[in-house]
């Protein structure tokens, strides 16, 4: 459907751009990174959908239905997850207060 | 192009720019908590847009899982312990690997299918253009379409029964490390049958037992391959198993035409390789040595350590420190087992507020994830500035007069500059022993995370306040508080 | 020729990448960076054959003509410069026999 | 796919490939110099698999232009001084947005012959879809092609002229800054009528007059744009003409189809754009104030400065330095007019064999381009070790002896503190007045960039050495040398 060297284009950039945005990044931020970037390939929740969207006979759809479960999963304990990481980071910050975290 | 199309293909650019926006934000302190709310709702873009896709069947089925797994995993992600994120994060990433595997499998099916080989006679043709026009399946793939589905059917099989093995180690549900004799060559050997069996299946001879026999390979060799891997060595392996499903995801996102996928999976492989080697790098290894060494396993003789442990009363350490000026406070893995960090940070408080001057040293790899003792103490409330790290503290140790080491062990460890037979030899170590007195908390003799005993324990300097972390953290107050009175 | 949205993508992660690239750079490389990215739009010289391989009338073969000139100018100039420029910037490093430069 | 157009294809990715690997290497010092031959590696692939595009005519011309803007350029690049490097890089970037913008013409005249509008009988069909198939123009343009290519060729216009205007600028060609009243109106105006017809012939009305007066336009407003802006302040304007130039070849590149172009120009768009804010902000101006600002142009009253410039001569200036344990050289504009690096580096090796403790220290925006000094001293051979920035020297001119000044103004210009009124006040400088002695080598009572007076030459420990910066610089040599003898 996309042209080979159009993907190969779109490869290579979001590469880079993966590549770029996490070098030169502090330890204490690794963690959280993995987790973020976790969430991030939850996307593949997406493509779950579409094939069980186009399964036709119950064994496809039966496996379609453990893709998008799993997919699912992966994006919304993601999310969670993640959030719960950096929210702390945030209030530990100097200036913001410190009686507010949980 | 029509306008519903159009819209849904915009939702997908939208949703790529956020997640690139949000990972940017991420990577800084400053801006991290906004970062995973944008790609949030990048997340939700997609997913949204993609139930009105024309031509979706089985919707209600689709609704379903989606409701089951989020909530399933929204509920346990809001109730686990900070300790056991780095399990989560490891469950997870292998459920989307797992997706990942689930689209190829399907896709192959549908192949198969297709070509007529599993003889089932499906109720529609499977060669249906129109219907697949936008994001559907092909039904007849291109043969790079076809590779590139299979490569990431395998990756995002490895990754599902990898990462769910590093699950169940970090949880506790195998302990013993799983190694016997020759596991490198069968691992290789079960490597080279998946691959072997991917290409004859890219190479369009799809046929349903190939298929199982594929799935099964994979999904051995993703057990086998992390069975032998050390709890404490998870952290890297999730790291790359995160890179893993990215790219199976961005495989099948070509596979699918979506572009969402592909972008937003190639970012998270590209992030994910930089960042398992930034962490091998900061614990010392290589990611070679991480897959296939043999840490802790055999090593030399060790040093043998002469002199004995001294105990120490609650009531004396706490005198101690009431009446230095300076203390270092050095977490590590054992405060976060004991969940310690509250108490230590109002034993600190009560210190500070005597005119003690308190910090926090932070050794890059304390804990078993990086940045784990970081997030323990924001958790408490620590404020930023009393934390130390590694290069800015060690020279501050002469000049203190308390190092309160708490549940660390192997990055306080001076065999780690002495004895070259140690398996963390040449680690840079935070120099406790060069402070006026050490007292450390920790339940018993144990050893830490490699396994070797510390010579640090039986210096002149230092005292053992046995205990677990957090009961004696709360003595300290106590005898704090009665100082006071 | 590219369909809308993939030309969209490959413009976004285009400039993520630039963008990413060039964020913290210190000041001493800015003119060698200025000079060097001036060089790497150098490549509007395949263009320019592309347009002038394809002119037709003779307005539209002089344009193209001038076309390439200028692209072929931006691209040979672009890289002479930046090079003497990075080629100083290499023999001042500490290490590096001193005795060496131009 | 047939091989040739695959492997042309491939070396436009190669070539893409290459240039975002150069940039990279290019924006670090230690690999700078590699990535430039890398990225010059990949123009020549992309530039060599474009003559072998099938159905490209008119070969011949296209050889003989290569050849003569090539070695036009290369010759007068190998030539120039290293002091005129800024209107070379805005030379050969207008030059880009020229060929950019020619390219533009080209497919909106080709696209009104096939209109039929021009009434010219082309010699063969317009409308030969096989013909333009890889990456030749299309002979029908969809609308968004039309509107990217018509954008491309603004852009690159204005890009053009503005350059060439900067270019004669800096070269000294335009001495006079160019202001009449009304000017911005008439600007906005010019803008306004050239993306009024960008729009119409977007739209598909496009005929040749029509075309025509759409370059002039953009010509016009490029021209004007520029001529209003300060020599000084033509770094930043070139920056910004380089991102433009960028932009308008990855415009042009997605009307011809090829992915290089659309690559290349987007990342140098993106860079350049980042790039001038970072000069901006380096020279503590905004974007806005450079391009429609009056930089000392208008100003308050100046403080009214006291005393007398108290002038020293060169053997007195050199027996100073020779017995001084610390000196503290700080080039500035004038040493890059004098092209007085070589000498200088000759006086501090002196002073350096007499056992004095040498600096160099570089305020961020000194001359007229950032890293303009690091650039000359590096070419004089200095080390990179004596050269220090502003925030690591400016605490140590309190136990400097000597400050030699070569050449500098308003870096070193103390009313940047402390007069509101002064054009350059907020910008940080070197503090050279809290060095014992100061001695200034300029040719007179020239002031600086900012057109202003400087307080420091009337401070009682400065001393004026006048004459020009080589001139000066070889006295001292020669004066030290004596003092050996
Ligand atoms: N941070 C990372 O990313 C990462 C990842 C993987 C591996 N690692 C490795 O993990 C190690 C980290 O070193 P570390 O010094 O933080 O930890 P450690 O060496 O694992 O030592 C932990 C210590 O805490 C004590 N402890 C356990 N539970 C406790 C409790 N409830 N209360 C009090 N003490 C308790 C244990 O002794 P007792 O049993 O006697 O109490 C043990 O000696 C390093 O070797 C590092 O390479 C780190
Ligand atoms: N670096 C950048 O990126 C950049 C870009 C744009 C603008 N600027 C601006 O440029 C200025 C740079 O400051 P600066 O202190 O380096 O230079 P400056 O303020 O322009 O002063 C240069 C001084 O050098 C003297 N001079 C000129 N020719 C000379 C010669 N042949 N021999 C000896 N002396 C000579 C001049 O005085 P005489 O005439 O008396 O000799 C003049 O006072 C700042 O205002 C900055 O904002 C910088």
């Amino acid at each position: 459907m996309i042209d080979g060297f159009l993907a190969l284009y779109i490869f290579m950039l979001a590469a880079f751009c993966g590549y770029e945005i996490i070098a030169r990044v502090p330890v204490i931020l690794h963690t959280p990174l993995m987790s973020g970037s976790n969430f991030i390939h939850g996307i593949v929740l997406v493509g779950a959908m579409i094939a069980l969207g186009h399964a036709q006979t119950p064994f496809e759809i039966t496996i379609g239905f453990v893709g998008v479960l799993l997919g699912a999963g992966n994006a919304a304990g993601g999310y969670v997850v993640t959030e719960r990481m950096l929210e702390m980071f945030k209030s530990s910050k100097p200036g913001a207060g410190k009686g507010d975290q949980g | 192009m029509s306008l519903l199309p159009t819209l849904i293909k915009a939702c997908y650019f939208l949703a790529a720019l956020l997640f690139i926006l949000g990972l940017k934000r991420m990577s800084s302190p400053r801006t991290a908590r906004g970062g995973i709310v944008w790609a949030g709702v990048g997340m939700l873009l997609a997913v949204l847009a993609t139930f009105f896709l024309p031509d979706m069947h089985n919707r209600s089925l689709i609704v379903a899982a989606v409701l089951i797994g989020v909530s399933a995993a929204w509920w346990t992600g809001r109730r686990v312990a900070m300790t056991a994120m780095p399990q989560m994060v490891a469950l997870y990433n292998g459920m989307g690997g797992g997706a990942a595997a689930a689209i190829g499998a399907v896709e192959l099916i549908g192949y198969a299918r297709a070509l007529g080989l599993l003889h089932v006679v499906p109720n529609t043709s499977p060669l249906q253009p129109e219907s697949w026009a936008i994001n559907g399946l092909p039904p007849m793939l291109s043969p790079v379409e076809l590779s590139l589905g299979v490569l990431g059917a395998l990756i995002g099989t490895v990754s599902f029964s990898g990462s769910l093995v590093a699950f169940a180690k970090l949880q506790g549900w195998m302990d013993k490390r799983f190694v016997f004799p020759g596991q490198r060559v069968v691992n290789m050997l079960l490597l080279a049958a998946a691959v072997v069996v991917g290409v004859v299946l890219a190479s369009g001879h799809v046929s349903g037992p190939l298929i199982a026999l594929f799935f099964v390979l994979a999904l051995l060799f993703g057990l086998l391959m992390t069975l032998p891997i050390g709890g404490a060595d998870m952290p890297v392996v999730i790291s790359l198993y995160n890179a893993f499903t990215g790219l199976a995801v961005s495989f099948e996102g070509f596979v699918l035409g979506n572009e969402a996928m592909i972008i937003a999976g190639m970012v998270v492989g590209a992030a994910g390789t930089l960042l398992t080697q930034l962490m091998a790098k900061a614990m010392n290894r290589s990611i070679g040595n991480v897959l296939f060494g043999s840490f802790g396993a055999a090593g030399g003789e060790a040093q043998a350590i002469e002199g004995a442990q001294k105990p120490v009363e609650a009531s004396d350490a706490a005198v101690m420190m009431a009446y230095a000026e300076r203390v270092v406070i050095v977490p590590g893995y054992g405060l976060a087992v004991a969940q310690a960090q509250h108490k230590v940070w109002e034993f600190a408080q009560l210190l500070i507020k005597r005119g003690v001057k308190v910090k926090f040293a932070i050794h890059p790899v304390a804990g078993r994830m990086p940045g784990h003792m970081n997030v323990l103490l924001a958790e408490a409330g620590v404020p930023y500035d009393l934390i130390a790290d590694m290069d800015e503290i060690n020279p501050e140790f002469p000049a203190t007069d308390v190092a309160l080491v708490i549940g660390a062990n192997d990055v306080v460890n001076p065999l780690a500059k002495t004895d070259p037979a140690s398996p963390i030899y040449g680690m840079p170590i935070l120099d406790v022993s060069a402070a006026k007195h050490v007292i450390v908390i920790k339940r018993g003799k144990g050893t830490g995370f490699a396994g070797i005993e510390n010579a640090l324990f039986y210096a002149d300097n230092t005292r053992m306040l046995y205990g677990d972390g957090q009961a004696a953290a709360g003595q300290l107050v106590n005898e704090l508080k009665s100082l006071d009175d």
